[in-house]
């Protein structure tokens, strides 16, 4: 039985886990870098060692100090949380070498659902449907035409080292594929010195959909429903929800199935996440598998009830999942938005910096899973997500609302957030209708209406704005008169 | 006093025209009265009801013809007085030429990863000047006007705080 | 259709009404007393009027205030939320009158049940078990012993002119009523200067079980389960839980049946609460229609995931109940404690004054409706409810330790709190075993181990309180060395 | 230091036994030894790490034999044998029987939060003059000994260095 856990992690995943603990009585042993002296993760774990410089390569990526500090305090279990070391096949191998209980999948399992090409493999003979495209790496331009005839153009010609947009031709018939080819191949050349290159079907207006699922060690499997994650700037998700507006029961439970089957391919163990491309015909494509708690698990946790964290130590101490498939009933609906600290108009660049004062949504059905606290700042060198506000409804219509409502309450003095942007989104026709995909920002000039938004916002508030002027002039006029210089004196002096 | 809130275009006037005690005043917005009654009020903030509705104001930094507030979390910066002409030169170019303000400012803080410009090169509107790092993401400085560059204000490997100059362009 | 809500109350439930109003669209109106100045619900308000004086009788129950800044703001409709004006016939009468709609039951039907003979008239009528005992008064000594001897000792005589412990008097045999009889008599004679007496069952460890209900005005009645409030001090509910350990599927819904049925003795409209004692043999006895909004309703809420404020409004609004008896599930457990200001020591006498400093707690499936933040008052015309904190559980241990965490999070400065006896309640083996009855503080001894708690308690921190103390002692040696005097400076001198 | 918890009836030793920087210190209760690490710490309270477990003190109402506190949510008072308001009333000039010195002298620099005194106000010993702000921690200057303000040295919002003097009593 796990007995303390050390969260080899930092902000508001690192605090998710210590409140399960809590709750539970399992002692938790937080580490932190040089930036994070003052953090809360700190503060409420059961002990908190010191681990190194803020780069993350001194401090949450140093396996070898995370170990000593499992070692020296006697920690039976790690929790890796998010991002950092959480899908390190080396680190999950470093702790199985230990003897301390990684949270998360086995070092075997991880480097298998990490691995792009052999992952596809395992889910083709497992008849996961992927997107279309070449088995492996395409021999030329001539093979390249073979595999784009049948699957059907649109394609896509992908460098393996590309990334980022970078090396990518979408092309829509033969001409324009050998054309492409010759570009791909030397852009890649250019840029690494060798080509590789991938055939895959373009697939247009595309919603982002997975699926929570989980196994234990005795090889029962179970998903928790999809999450619809298709609001998303540059491929990161920014607003999820769930049940996804495009999944009906039907859908659910066979999709549901094929992502069984995908854990059982890779012999997963734990909670892990199975994305899928749906494409706007209705079919949906494997992509890959997250082998860790996502970001967005509470709104799963929201409408199924169960607590993530909880379930994944469960597994970890050998325990069989302690509910079947039909036991789950799917209660309601959630939303999750990630308020990051970030400049929307700036292209979404980080903004960082000391944040003097906060206030933090609540109230029935919402939830706030944050780092914030007044006094805190936002690090240049971690991740700009600060908190992911969750609200709940019976119907999406009162998730909706009790969002818009939460997001009007939440205040972050300092940094730029994603808050105005999340209004504009939430307050669309095309949010409320369900009309998603991942280029929803960009297709529904989300950005211009938020620029509107912000402007008849401001004109609302102007009155106000200025009678608080006046008065603040007046105040440092009375000031000047005034001997004794607090609050109630001044007010008097006034009155 | 008159005021301007740049980001809508439009100006007011506003004062106090009667004190009715109790923290109670009449105030004149353009041709508008308005009750004010205050409920708190520090150096940093006040909260109010202005015609039976709360409000809540933080006083941000202030200068002698700039006001920045957040109210009700709106933030909203007020120009103030009869400055407004030497505030919209200085936001468009400071000193000099009208239309072009010497130094490349960036916008974001973080690390210098890379510079893509060497003194003298010249340089397009949009060209990429250098790259920062913040918070893992890469992210181009931009020059923001034609011209070459005069002098390069930072090096590799080296931070930049939000507002520092990156560059001269002339 | 309701679009504008005056609330006629202060403190917490008026910020819960304004909450539900403001996710649907709806323009609220506080108003506020001298003391309620700089109170929450003030500011969340759309608008906000002061009408009175700090004392009760000259703000929030002057009917005729209250009606005029109703009539001048244009308002719609009035919440009176719980206690004030929410169960006085004449106000609701008030607001017929102006056609304000008066978000309750109707007048008559409030008068109804306000008068504790013509309700227990009605009960009995429409088969709804009341405690045995005399139909109304006795004439006297003899019959008083006729009835005793048909329901059965002990029983209780009972002065209706008594209260509070006064005026009763329970007696196991024939000589002992007659005794007793004399004493009463006298006893209420003295202190009223007449008499008239009841004979009632006397029942022993009873719990306090009731049912949250909702009748709309086209007659469809629902139960929405019970809540069990058996953890009491002087007759006041102090923590509540639903499901209650002692109802199980069929006395839910046979109680269920019999809520309804005693809905429509009394022709209720909207949300009300049906109390029942419940005798140690498990007997149900149908005690009042408490004709509102409770304190304790948000565990309702939490496991029937409906919004009852929203379900109150739909009423008002003449809407047919939205869902029928058979779409209501159970969803997980739910516990409820009462943070009052008070000192338990003190026989829970009331603790006011500032509260400058205030922790709320939160997180997943942790909900707390509260006035409080930090640099609030807690004052003394008002009552002793700071907050209601709520948590849900997919089982009762999990909402049991998770109420737990948020205690030990919960921190309000300046004002005696119940927080520390509820700790001690909840971590006690007859909590967790659900051996609740009304004497439970006092059959537990709970105030004795509370005792032993605290200073259990203070043991553990006491070496974290002398490091601080001594830390503080150097720090001001120190000052006096040290010429530069900000707060990091001083921690590299002392360093 | 001696310190005593009325309602756990046991008594303590604590001290600092060694510094060992970077805010990190060890101090010895009774006769065990523990680590320390401040992390804030304010005039209203400390957070600090001891023996890696996270504690956060609030600092209440302190008296010449008593502190209050609240470590982590519980509220703890302490018997003291510490003297600390003592030794800085001592400090000042006050205490002994030196009643001759007419300028009352700051013993600590600070930034003037708030002058409780007028030129001509007649004050006793022990009465408040003046407020400083010192660390983040609000410290009165008390009058060293009776008489009657003759010149107020100092300004609201000035600062004084230790050793200045804050007003002249006679």
């Amino acid at each position: 039985m796990i007995e303390k856990v050390l969260i080899a992690n930092r902000g508001e995943i690192a605090l998710r886990v210590i409140r399960t603990c809590k709750v539970l009585g399992i002692k938790t042993v937080a580490v932190y870098s040089d930036e994070d002296r003052n953090s809360l993760h700190v503060k409420q774990a059961t002990e908190a060692y010191h681990i190194g410089e803020a780069a993350p390569a001194k401090s949450y990526l140093n396996q070898e100090k995370i170990m000593e500090v499992m070692l020296s305090s006697g920690t039976d279990a790690v929790h890796p949380g998010y991002g950092f070391l959480s899908e390190n096949d080396d680190f999950a191998r470093l702790c199985e070498k230990n003897k301390i209980n990684f949270i998360g999948p086995s070092a075997d399992s991880m480097d298998l659902c990490g691995d792009k090409m052999k992952c596809k493999d395992a889910m083709l003979k497992a008849d996961v449907p992927t997107v279309p495209g070449s088995p492996g790496l395409v021999k030329d331009a001539d093979d390249a035409e073979k595999i784009a005839n049948k699957i059907g153009y649109p394609v896509m010609l992908k460098s393996v080292y590309g990334g980022g947009g970078r090396g990518i031709r979408i092309v829509t018939n033969d001409k324009e594929l050998h054309e492409g080819y010759e570009s791909v191949t030397g852009e890649s050349i250019a840029a690494v010195g060798k080509s590789a290159i991938l055939v895959e079907k373009f697939l247009e207006k595309t919603r982002h959909i997975e699926y929570q699922m989980a196994r234990d060690t005795h090889g029962n499997t179970v998903h928790i429903f999809e999450r619809e994650c298709s609001i998303q700037r540059r491929n990161q998700k920014l607003i999820e929800q769930t049940p996804s507006p495009a999944v009906d029961d039907e859908t659910r439970a066979r999709i549901g199935e094929i992502v069984c089957r995908a854990a059982d391919a890779v012999d997963y163990t734990n909670l892990g996440t199975a994305e899928f491309l749906r494409a706007d015909n209705g079919e949906f494509y494997f992509i890959e598998i997250n082998a860790r708690l996502q970001v967005e698990h509470p709104i799963t946790e929201l409408v199924s009830g169960l607590d993530l964290v909880k379930l994944q130590l469960d597994i970890a101490n050998g325990e069989p999942i302690p509910f079947k498939q039909s036991d789950l009933k799917m209660n309601g609906y959630a939303i999750e938005c990630r308020i990051n600290a970030e400049d929307t108009f700036l292209d979404f660049a980080p903004s960082t910096g000391p944040v003097p004062d906060v206030t933090i949504p609540a109230g029935p059905s919402v939830r706030c899973d944050t780092y914030l606290f007044p006094g805190c700042s936002v690090s240049p060198f971690y991740d700009s997500l600060m908190a992911k506000l969750c609200t709940w409804g019976q119907t999406f219509e009162e998730s909706r609302t009790r969002m818009l409502s939460a997001l009007n309450d939440f205040y972050i003095q300092g940094v730029e957030t994603s808050i105005p942007l999340y209004k504009t989104i939430l307050n669309s026709d095309e949010y409320k209708n369900g009309e998603l995909s991942t280029d929803f920002l960009k297709r529904h000039d989300m950005i211009e209406r938020l620029t509107k938004d912000l402007k008849k916002e401001k004109e609302e508030k102007s009155d106000a704005a200025l009678a608080a002027a006046i008065i603040y002039s007046e105040y440092f006029k009375s000031r000047i008169q005034t001997r004794v210089g607090n609050n109630s004196n001044w007010k008097n002096k006034l009155g | 006093m008159d005021y301007k809130i740049p980001d809508i275009e439009k100006s007011f006037e506003g004062k106090i025209t009667e004190n009715l005690g109790n923290n109670e005043y009449v105030i004149k917005i353009n041709d508008d009265e308005h009750k004010l009654k205050i409920i708190n009020m520090n150096s940093k903030g006040i909260e109010f009801i202005l015609d039976q509705n709360y409000h809540r104001a933080k006083y941000l930094e202030q200068s002698t013809n700039e006001m920045n507030l957040v109210i009700d979390n709106v933030p909203i910066t007020l120009n103030t007085n009869a400055h407004f002409d030497e505030i919209v030169y200085k936001n468009t170019g400071g000193g000099g030429s009208g239309n072009a303000q010497l130094s490349l400012k960036s916008q974001i803080p973080g690390k210098v990863v890379s510079i893509a410009v060497a003194d003298g090169d010249s340089v397009k509107k949009g060209d990429v000047v250098c790259t920062l790092e913040s918070m893992k993401m890469q992210v181009a400085v931009k020059a923001h006007k034609d011209g070459s560059i005069k002098s390069i204000k930072i090096k590799e490997g080296g931070t930049v705080a939000k507002g520092d100059p990156v560059a001269d362009i002339e």
